[in-house]
C-alpha cells in the first residue's frame, strides 16, 4: 500500500519518536509512506484563531501537492489531520476561497485527495493481518486509549465516533493489550492553552490522568503530539501543582504496536519520554 | 444594565460578521439549554460561559464579548459544537471572535495568546514550517520570562527533540503569497444560505 | 333468611399465599344464612364462574358472597354471573381479601386471617339483607342544547346536526364566532382566522337541523339526562330580523358613536350596529343604553331610514321553552383582567400598552385600523415593540397559577407580524418559558427568532411612560443582567380565564367548577368531555385554556358523546338511588337542600287512612333520573324516611355489627 | 414475630389486646386509595375493617355510634378531598356533620381521638396506610374503648 505522508512540524522536533515509530511500524506492515514534497505547516494551532483565510490556505497547499503526487494522505498528528480535513471541506464548499487559494499558489485543487488519520491507515490493513504480526503480545498492559479532541471532532471531520471512539482500542486489542473503557478518552487536555493559561491546562491534564488511574490504567496511548507532550512532559508540573504523584507513561500508539511486533524499543523512541516507560515495557517483555 | 430599543446598542454589522463566519441562521436559535457550558472543559475558568457568549451575541453586546477572557480561554476542543442541539458551531464562533477581537484591537485579555500566535505565524511565514525552539524563545523574550518552562526545554534538548536551527522549505514564496491575502472573508461551510 | 353461598378465591398466591382460604371457607359455613361455602384458585376464571353457576343451581342459592379482590375490579363480572344464573344481579356482595388484606398484611398472617374472616362475615351479613334492584328505563329527547356559539359550540352543533339530531345553538352576543373570529391569523400556519371560521358560522346558521339563537341566554335548566327542559331568553334586538334584509343603511347612518366592544374599544360603532361585517346573523341590534332615541327621547333615524320597516323600538324580550336530551357547555374564555392587578404595567393608563387581543383587532385587515399596526396614542407606526408574556398566568400571587397555553404561540405570531409589517422594527419578547407543545409550533417559534425577534428570559418588572416612549424594565435572567428597553408599544399576553358568567352557568346546570372557575371534567384523562352530571358535556376553553385545534377536537368529542347518548331509544337508570318512604316522610324537606343534583322535589299526595277522610300532604320525592346515589339525603332525614338502595341503613348497620362481634 | 406484637397492650384479663377499627370509605376516593395501598403493597396494621359507602356523606352518625356500642375502639370516616367530591358537594356535608358530632362526643366525655375524619384520594394509598398506622398507634395508647356501652 502506498500513501502520502504528512508528518507535520511537531514530528520533526518535539514528537520525533512518533515519526520514528510510525515509519518503522508502517514499513513492517508493508505500508509505503511517501512524504508530501516540500510540505508546509498546516497552521495549527495559531492560524484559525488569527485568520480564517490562512487557516484554509496553509493546509490547502499540502493538499494541492498531494494531489499532484497522485496520493491520498495519512496524518499522524491529530491537529494537522483536523486542519487538513477542514481545509478540504472549505475548498469543496466555498468556491470563492478555493479560487483565491489556487490563484495564489498557481495550481488548482480538484478535491481528489482523501485524508486519513494514521489510526485509520493502520486499521485499513485489517485487524487480523495486524494480529498476525504480533510476536510479543501486550498482555500485561492495561492501556487507556486517549483520543482527545481534534481526532474525533467536529463530527463529519473526525475519524471515529466523537463520543465513544474505538479505533485505537481495536488496534491495541489486536496487539493483545487490555484496553479500558474510561470516561475521559475524548476530553480536552488543553494543549492549545498550555502557553497562555498554564494553570487551567494543568487542571485538565490532572483530570485526565486521575480518571485513567481510577479506571485502572497502567499507561495511556495517544495519537497526537500535542496530547502526548501535554500529558507526558507536564506530569511533573501537575504533581507539583496539585500534590499528586502521577507517573503514567504516555505512549504513541504506534510505539506500542511496534513493541508488539517485536521491534526494538530504542528504535521506537521509547527512551525519549519524560515519564520513564520502562516498567510498563518490562511488564510486557517479561 | 443592558439598554435596548430605539437607538439600541446592537451593531448589525458585527453580529452578521460573526454570523457569516459561524453559521448565521442558527446563532439566533440558541435557546440557552447550556449543554455547551455543561460539557466545556474550561468553563470553570471563564468569566462568561459559552452559552452566555452566545446570549450576549444575540443581544448585540459586542464590547462585553470581545472584552471577555472566555474567548481566549476556549481551547478549541469542539465539544460544544459536537453536542449543540441547535447545530450552532460554537467553537467556530469562538474562533471568529478571536479573529474579530484582534481586528478590533480588543486583545487585552488575550495578549499572551495573540503574541504566541503571531510568533508562530511569523515562523511559518519565514520558513514555511514552524520552528518550535524559535517560537518558544521568542515567547519567553516577549513575556520577559526567559526561563519559562526551562526544565522542559532542557529535557527536550537532552532527548534530541529540540531542533536548534530552523528548516526552510523550498516553497516559501508560495506560502508568503498565501499570507498576503490575510483577512479575506471565508464563509463557514456550515452556514446555511437563506435563500 | 335467604340462602347464601360463599366463594373464597385464592387469586393464585396473591390471597392464598398469605391467607388460609379453606379455613376461611370453613368458618364462613357457620355464618347465619350460609348454606354453601367453598374456595377455588381463581373464582373469576371461566371454571370459577361455572362453579358459582352450578352451586346456585345445586344449592338453590339466593345470595352470593365472593371473597376475592376489590369490587371495583370484578363486581360487574360477578353480577353477570348471577344474571346468567337467573338471580337478580344485585344479590351479590364482595369481600375484598386481596387489596385490603393479603397484599397489605403479609407480615402478620394470623391477624390477617382474623381480619379476612371478619370481612367475609360482613359481606354475608350484608348479603342476607340485599334486595332485588331493577334499573329503570327513561325515554330520550333527541335534541341537543349547545350553550355558546364560539368555535367549540359551532363545531359541536355541526357534528351533532350532521348526525341527524336537532340542535339548539344559543349565543349571548349578537353574532356567533366567539373569540376566534376576532383573531387575525392563526398560528402556526398563519391562515386567516375569519377565513376559516366564517364559513363554519354560515354553515351552522343554515344547517336544517340547527336552530340558532343569538343575543339569547339560557336562563334555566331543569330535568335530567335525556329529559332536560331549557328556558331561553331571546333578548330584544329592537330590529325585526324577519323583516330586516341586512342592507346596512341603519348602522351607517346612526348618529351615535361609542367605543366598539367587538374591537375592544379600539374603534367606534353606532348604537344600532352589527359586530363586524361578516357577522352571523348579518343583521343589526340596537344597543339601547346608547341609543339617542332611548337616552334623549328623540332621534329615530334608523326607523325613518329602514326600507324594510324592521325597526321596532317596542320589542320585548321573549322566552323559549325547549326539551332537550343532552347539553353541551361551550361558553369559552375571557381575558385576565390585568388592569385591576398590574399597577407596574400602568393599570391600563398608558394607551400604548395593549393586550394581545387588541393587537389581533389592530392587525386585522377588517379591524379598526384596517390592519395597520399603530400606537393608539398617536396613530404612528411603532419601531420598537415589546411583548410581555404570562400577564396573569403563572402568577400565584396576583394572577392565576396555571399556564394559559396559547399565549406563547400568539405572542410569537404577533412578533412575526410586527417584523413582517414594519421593516426595520425591533421586537423583544420577555418570557418565562416558551411552551410550544403543538404540531409545528416549535418550528414556528424558531422561524420568528430567525426573523429577528429577540427573546429575553425574564419577567418585566415595570413599564412607565417617559415622554413619548414606554420604558420597559426587565432582566435577562440567563445573563443575570438588568435590561431596559425604550419601546413604542407594549403588548401584554394576558392569560385566559373562564368567560364572564361561567359561575352562573355552573350553578344553573349543576356542574362543578375547578379552583380556577373552569368547568370540571369527569376525569382529567379518560373522561375529558363529560361532567359528573349525566347528559351534560363540555367543549373548548370553558373546561380549561386550549388552542383552536384542541378546542375543535374536544368539540367533536363532545358531539360524539351526545350522539352516543341521544341515538339510544331509552336510557337505563342506575338503581342504586335514594327512595322515600312516603308513609314516614313528614314533608320537612330537610333532604332537599343537601342534594347536589336537585333530585328531590316536594309532591302533594292524597293519603287515605282507614276510617279517616282522605287528606292531602306534602312529601319529598326522588327523581331517579337525577339522583346519582350519594346518600347525603339519607343522613339529613330526621324521620329516617329516605334510604339509599344498595346501601340501606339496615344493611350498613348489619355490616357494623358483623365487624364488631 | 411481627413488629406489631411488640406494641401489643394487654387488657385487664392479661390477654393480648388489639384495637378494632371500623372504617367507612367512600367508593370513589378513599376505598380506591385503600385499593391502591394494596396494589402498591404498602403495609399497615391489620386492625382496620373497611365498609364501603358511595359517599362519605352517606355515613350516618348513628352508624358510628353503633360501632362504638358494639365495641369498636376507633372509627375512621374517609372521603374525597373537599372540592374533589364525586358527588360535587357530599363531603362538605360530611365535614360539617361529623365536626359537630365529634364535638358532641367530646362534650359527653368521649375521647375524640377515637373518631377520625380524613380526606384520602384515590391516588393516596400511602396516605391511607399512614392514617391507619397513626390511628392504631393512638388508640393503643388510649387502650380499649369502654365508655359507650352496648345498649
Amino acid at each position: 500500500m502506498k500513501i502520502g505522508y504528512y508528518p507535520g512540524c511537531s514530528l520533526q522536533s518535539s514528537a520525533k519518536e512518533y515519526d520514528r515509530a510510525t515509519r518503522l511500524v508502517a514499513r513492517h506492515l508493508g505500508i509505503q509512506l511517501h512524504d508530501i514534497n516540500d510540505w508546509n505547516c498546516c497552521g495549527a494551532t495559531a492560524a484559525h484563531s488569527m485568520d480564517h483565510f490562512l487557516a484554509a490556505a496553509l493546509p490547502a497547499r499540502n493538499l494541492i501537492i498531494a494531489e499532484e503526487m497522485g496520493l491520498d494522505v495519512t496524518v499522524p498528528c491529530a491537529a494537522c489531520y483536523q486542519r487538513l480535513r477542514l481545509a478540504h471541506r472549505v475548498l469543496a464548499e466555498n468556491e470563492e476561497t478555493a479560487r483565491d487559494i489556487s490563484q495564489l499558489i498557481g495550481r488548482p485543487y480538484k478535491g481528489k485527495v482523501r485524508i486519513y488519520s494514521l489510526i485509520e491507515t493502520i486499521a485499513g490493513i485489517g485487524l487480523e493481518q495486524l494480529a498476525a504480526q504480533v510476536v510479543r503480545p501486550l498482555k500485561e498492559l492495561r492501556v487507556a486509549c486517549y483520543y482527545g479532541c481534534l481526532l474525533v471532532r467536529p463530527p463529519g471531520t473526525g475519524c471515529d465516533d466523537p463520543e465513544n471512539p474505538r479505533l485505537m482500542d481495536e488496534l491495541l486489542e489486536a496487539a493483545k493489550a487490555e484496553t479500558l473503557d474510561w470516561g475521559y478518552k475524548n476530553e480536552c487536555c488543553g494543549a492549545s492553552l498550555v502557553f497562555s493559561e498554564r494553570r487551567l491546562a494543568l487542571h485538565l491534564i490532572r483530570n485526565i490522568l486521575r480518571n485513567a488511574v481510577d479506571a485502572g490504567a497502567t499507561s495511556i496511548a495517544c495519537a497526537c503530539p500535542l496530547c502526548q507532550s501535554n500529558l507526558d512532559t507536564r506530569q511533573g508540573q501537575v504533581n507539583k501543582e496539585f500534590g499528586t504523584s502521577f507517573a503514567m507513561p504516555i505512549f504513541y500508539f504506534p510505539q506500542l504496536l511496534g513493541l508488539a511486533m517485536g521491534l526494538n524499543p530504542q528504535d521506537l523512541g521509547l527512551g525519549m519520554h519524560f515519564v520513564d516507560p520502562q516498567r510498563a515495557i518490562k511488564a510486557v517483555s517479561g | 444594565m443592558i439598554l435596548l430599543g430605539g437607538k439600541s446598542s446592537t451593531e448589525p454589522d458585527f453580529i452578521s460578521a460573526v454570523a457569516r463566519a459561524s453559521g448565521h441562521a442558527t446563532l439566533l436559535h440558541c435557546y440557552q439549554c447550556g449543554k455547551c457550558t455543561a460539557g466545556c472543559p474550561l468553563a470553570f475558568g471563564m468569566d462568561h460561559k459559552p452559552n452566555q457568549i452566545i446570549r450576549l451575541l444575540q443581544l448585540g453586546r459586542i464590547k462585553q464579548v470581545l472584552g471577555s477572557r472566555a474567548i481566549w480561554i476556549c481551547a478549541g476542543c469542539w465539544t460544544c459544537t459536537t453536542r449543540c442541539p441547535c447545530g450552532i458551531d460554537i467553537a467556530q464562533v469562538m474562533d471568529s471572535l478571536r479573529v474579530l477581537a484582534r481586528n478590533e484591537g480588543e486583545t487585552v485579555q488575550g495578549k499572551d495568546v495573540v503574541s504566541f500566535n503571531e510568533l508562530f505565524l511569523q515562523s511559518v511565514r519565514r520558513n514555511g514550517r514552524v520552528f518550535e525552539f524559535g517560537v518558544f524563545m521568542g515567547r519567553n523574550l516577549r513575556r520577559r520570562k526567559p526561563f519559562l518552562d526551562a526544565d522542559l526545554g532542557r529535557f527536550m534538548l537532552t532527548r534530541g527533540k529540540l531542533r536548534l536551527t530552523a528548516e526552510r522549505i523550498k516553497g516559501t514564496k508560495e506560502v508568503r503569497r498565501l499570507f498576503s491575502r490575510q483577512g479575506a472573508p471565508v464563509r463557514n461551510p456550515k452556514e446555511r444560505t437563506k435563500e | 333468611m335467604p340462602r347464601i353461598g360463599v366463594f373464597v378465591c385464592w387469586c393464585g398466591s396473591n390471597i392464598g399465599g398469605v391467607l388460609d382460604c379453606p379455613a376461611i371457607a370453613q368458618e364462613a359455613a357457620s355464618f347465619p344464612g350460609v348454606v354453601f361455602s367453598t374456595e377455588y384458585k381463581y373464582v373469576c376464571s371461566d371454571p370459577g364462574q361455572k362453579l358459582i353457576v352450578d352451586a346456585i343451581k345445586e344449592h338453590r342459592l339466593e345470595r352470593v358472597v365472593v371473597a376475592s379482590c376489590s369490587p371495583r375490579l370484578h363486581e360487574e363480572t360477578f353480577r353477570q354471573v348471577l344474571r346468567r344464573s337467573g338471580l337478580n344481579p344485585y344479590f351479590l356482595e364482595m369481600a375484598n381479601l386481596r387489596e385490603h388484606c393479603s397484599w397489605v398484611h403479609p407480615d402478620t398472617p394470623e391477624q390477617a386471617q382474623r381480619k379476612a374472616v371478619d370481612l367475609v362475615r360482613r359481606a354475608a351479613a350484608k348479603a342476607a339483607r340485599l334486595e332485588p334492584l331493577f334499573p329503570g328505563k327513561i325515554p330520550v329527547v333527541r335534541r341537543c342544547l349547545v350553550i355558546g356559539g364560539g368555535i367549540a359550540g359551532i363545531q359541536t352543533a355541526l357534528d351533532v346536526a350532521d348526525a341527524g339530531l336537532e340542535v339548539l345553538l344559543v349565543e349571548r352576543e349578537p353574532t356567533i364566532g366567539g373569540n376566534m373570529v376576532k383573531l387575525d391569523k392563526t398560528f402556526p400556519t398563519l391562515d386567516c382566522s375569519a377565513c376559516i371560521s366564517t364559513p363554519k358560522m354560515v354553515a351552522a346558521a343554515q344547517h336544517p337541523n340547527i336552530k340558532l339563537y343569538t343575543y339569547a341566554q339560557v336562563e334555566e335548566i331543569t330535568g335530567y339526562i335525556g329529559n332536560f327542559k331549557a328556558r331561553i331568553r331571546q333578548k330584544a334586538r329592537f330590529v325585526d330580523h324577519a323583516k330586516c334584509t341586512g342592507c346596512g343603511t341603519c348602522w351607517t347612518k346612526c348618529p351615535v358613536s361609542v367605543p366598539d366592544d367587538f374591537n375592544l374599544g379600539l374603534g367606534e360603532r353606532g348604537a344600532i350596529h352589527i359586530p363586524f361585517p361578516q357577522a352571523v346573523p348579518n343583521k343589526p341590534v340596537i344597543d339601547l343604553a346608547h341609543c339617542r332615541r332611548s337616552t334623549r327621547g328623540k332621534c329615530g333615524a334608523c326607523a325613518k331610514l329602514c326600507p324594510a320597516g324592521a325597526i321596532d323600538y317596542e320589542q320585548k324580550d321573549e322566552f323559549i321553552e325547549a326539551e332537550v336530551g343532552a347539553i353541551v357547555v361551550a361558553t369559552g374564555y375571557g381575558l385576565f383582567p390585568w388592569e385591576k392587578v398590574y399597577g407596574e404595567y400602568g393599570y391600563g393608563r398608558f394607551p400604548d400598552v395593549i393586550t394581545g387581543l387588541m393587537f389581533e383587532r389592530m392587525v386585522n385587515a377588517s379591524g379598526p385600523t384596517s390592519g395597520k399596526i399603530q400606537r393608539p396614542s398617536s396613530g404612528k407606526e411603532p419601531r420598537t415593540v415589546v411583548f410581555i408574556q404570562c400577564v396573569g398566568s403563572r402568577d400565584e400571587a396576583r394572577g392565576k397559577e396555571y399556564c394559559s397555553r396559547f399565549c406563547c404561540m400568539y405572542t410569537a405570531k404577533h412578533a412575526h407580524q410586527v417584523l413582517e409589517k414594519i421593516p426595520g422594527s425591533e421586537v423583544y419578547v420577555f418570557y418565562i418559558d416558551v411552551r410550544t407543545f403543538g404540531k409545528g409550533y416549535e418550528e414556528f417559534y424558531r422561524r420568528v427568532q430567525d426573523e429577528g425577534a429577540v427573546y429575553i428570559r425574564g419577567r418585566v418588572s415595570k413599564v412607565y411612560q417617559d415622554g413619548s416612549k414606554l420604558i420597559v424594565k426587565g432582566a435577562d435572567t440567563l445573563l443575570g443582567e438588568q435590561v431596559e428597553i425604550a419601546a413604542d408599544m407594549v403588548v401584554l399576553a394576558t392569560g385566559a380565564v373562564p368567560a364572564a358568567g361561567a359561575a352562573d352557568v355552573a350553578r344553573m346546570i349543576g356542574i362543578p367548577q375547578d379552583k380556577d372557575g373552569f368547568f370540571q371534567e369527569a376525569h382529567p384523562k379518560l373522561r375529558p368531555v363529560e361532567t359528573h352530571t349525566g347528559g351534560v358535556f363540555l367543549a373548548g376553553t370553558c373546561q380549561g385554556p386550549k388552542d383552536i385545534p384542541d378546542t375543535v377536537s374536544q368539540a367533536s368529542g363532545a358531539a360524539a358523546k351526545v350522539c352516543g347518548l341521544l341515538l339510544k331509544d331509552e336510557l337505563e337508570t342506575n338503581p342504586l338511588v335514594s327512595r322515600v318512604n312516603e308513609a314516614l316522610c313528614t314533608g320537612c324537606l330537610a333532604c332537599q337542600p343537601v342534594c347536589p343534583y336537585r333530585a328531590i322535589q316536594p309532591v302533594t299526595i292524597t293519603e287515605r287512612l282507614p276510617g279517616q277522610p282522605p287528606r292531602e300532604r306534602v312529601v319529598a320525592r326522588v327523581n331517579e333520573g337525577l339522583c346519582q346515589g350519594c346518600g347525603a339525603c339519607t343522613v339529613a332525614c330526621r324521620a329516617g324516611a329516605i334510604d339509599l338502595k344498595g346501601f340501606t341503613n339496615k344493611q350498613l348497620l348489619a355490616e357494623v355489627d358483623a365487624l364488631c362481634l | 414475630m411481627s413488629v406489631n406484637e411488640r406494641d401489643v397492650g394487654t387488657t385487664t384479663e392479661g390477654a393480648a389486646w388489639e384495637p378494632k377499627i371500623v372504617a367507612f370509605l367512600c367508593n370513589w376516593c378513599s376505598y380506591a386509595g385503600a385499593d391502591l395501598a394494596g396494589v402498591s403493597r404498602v403495609k399497615y396494621p391489620a386492625n382496620v375493617r373497611i365498609i364501603r359507602v358511595p359517599c362519605s356523606s352517606r355515613v350516618n352518625p348513628q352508624f358510628i355510634l353503633r360501632a362504638f356500642e358494639r365495641g369498636a375502639d376507633g372509627v375512621l370516616v374517609a372521603g374525597c378531598h373537599p372540592g374533589d367530591c364525586h358527588y360535587v358537594t357530599g363531603n362538605y356535608f360530611t365535614r360539617r356533620r361529623l365536626t359537630l358530632f365529634k364535638r358532641l362526643l367530646e362534650y359527653v366525655g368521649f375521647e375524640p381521638e377515637r373518631l377520625k375524619v380524613r380526606w384520602v384520594s384515590a391516588s393516596e394509598g400511602q396516605r391511607f396506610a399512614e392514617t391507619v398506622k397513626e390511628m392504631v398507634d393512638g388508640i393503643k395508647h388510649l387502650g380499649p374503648q369502654k365508655r359507650i356501652a352496648r345498649l
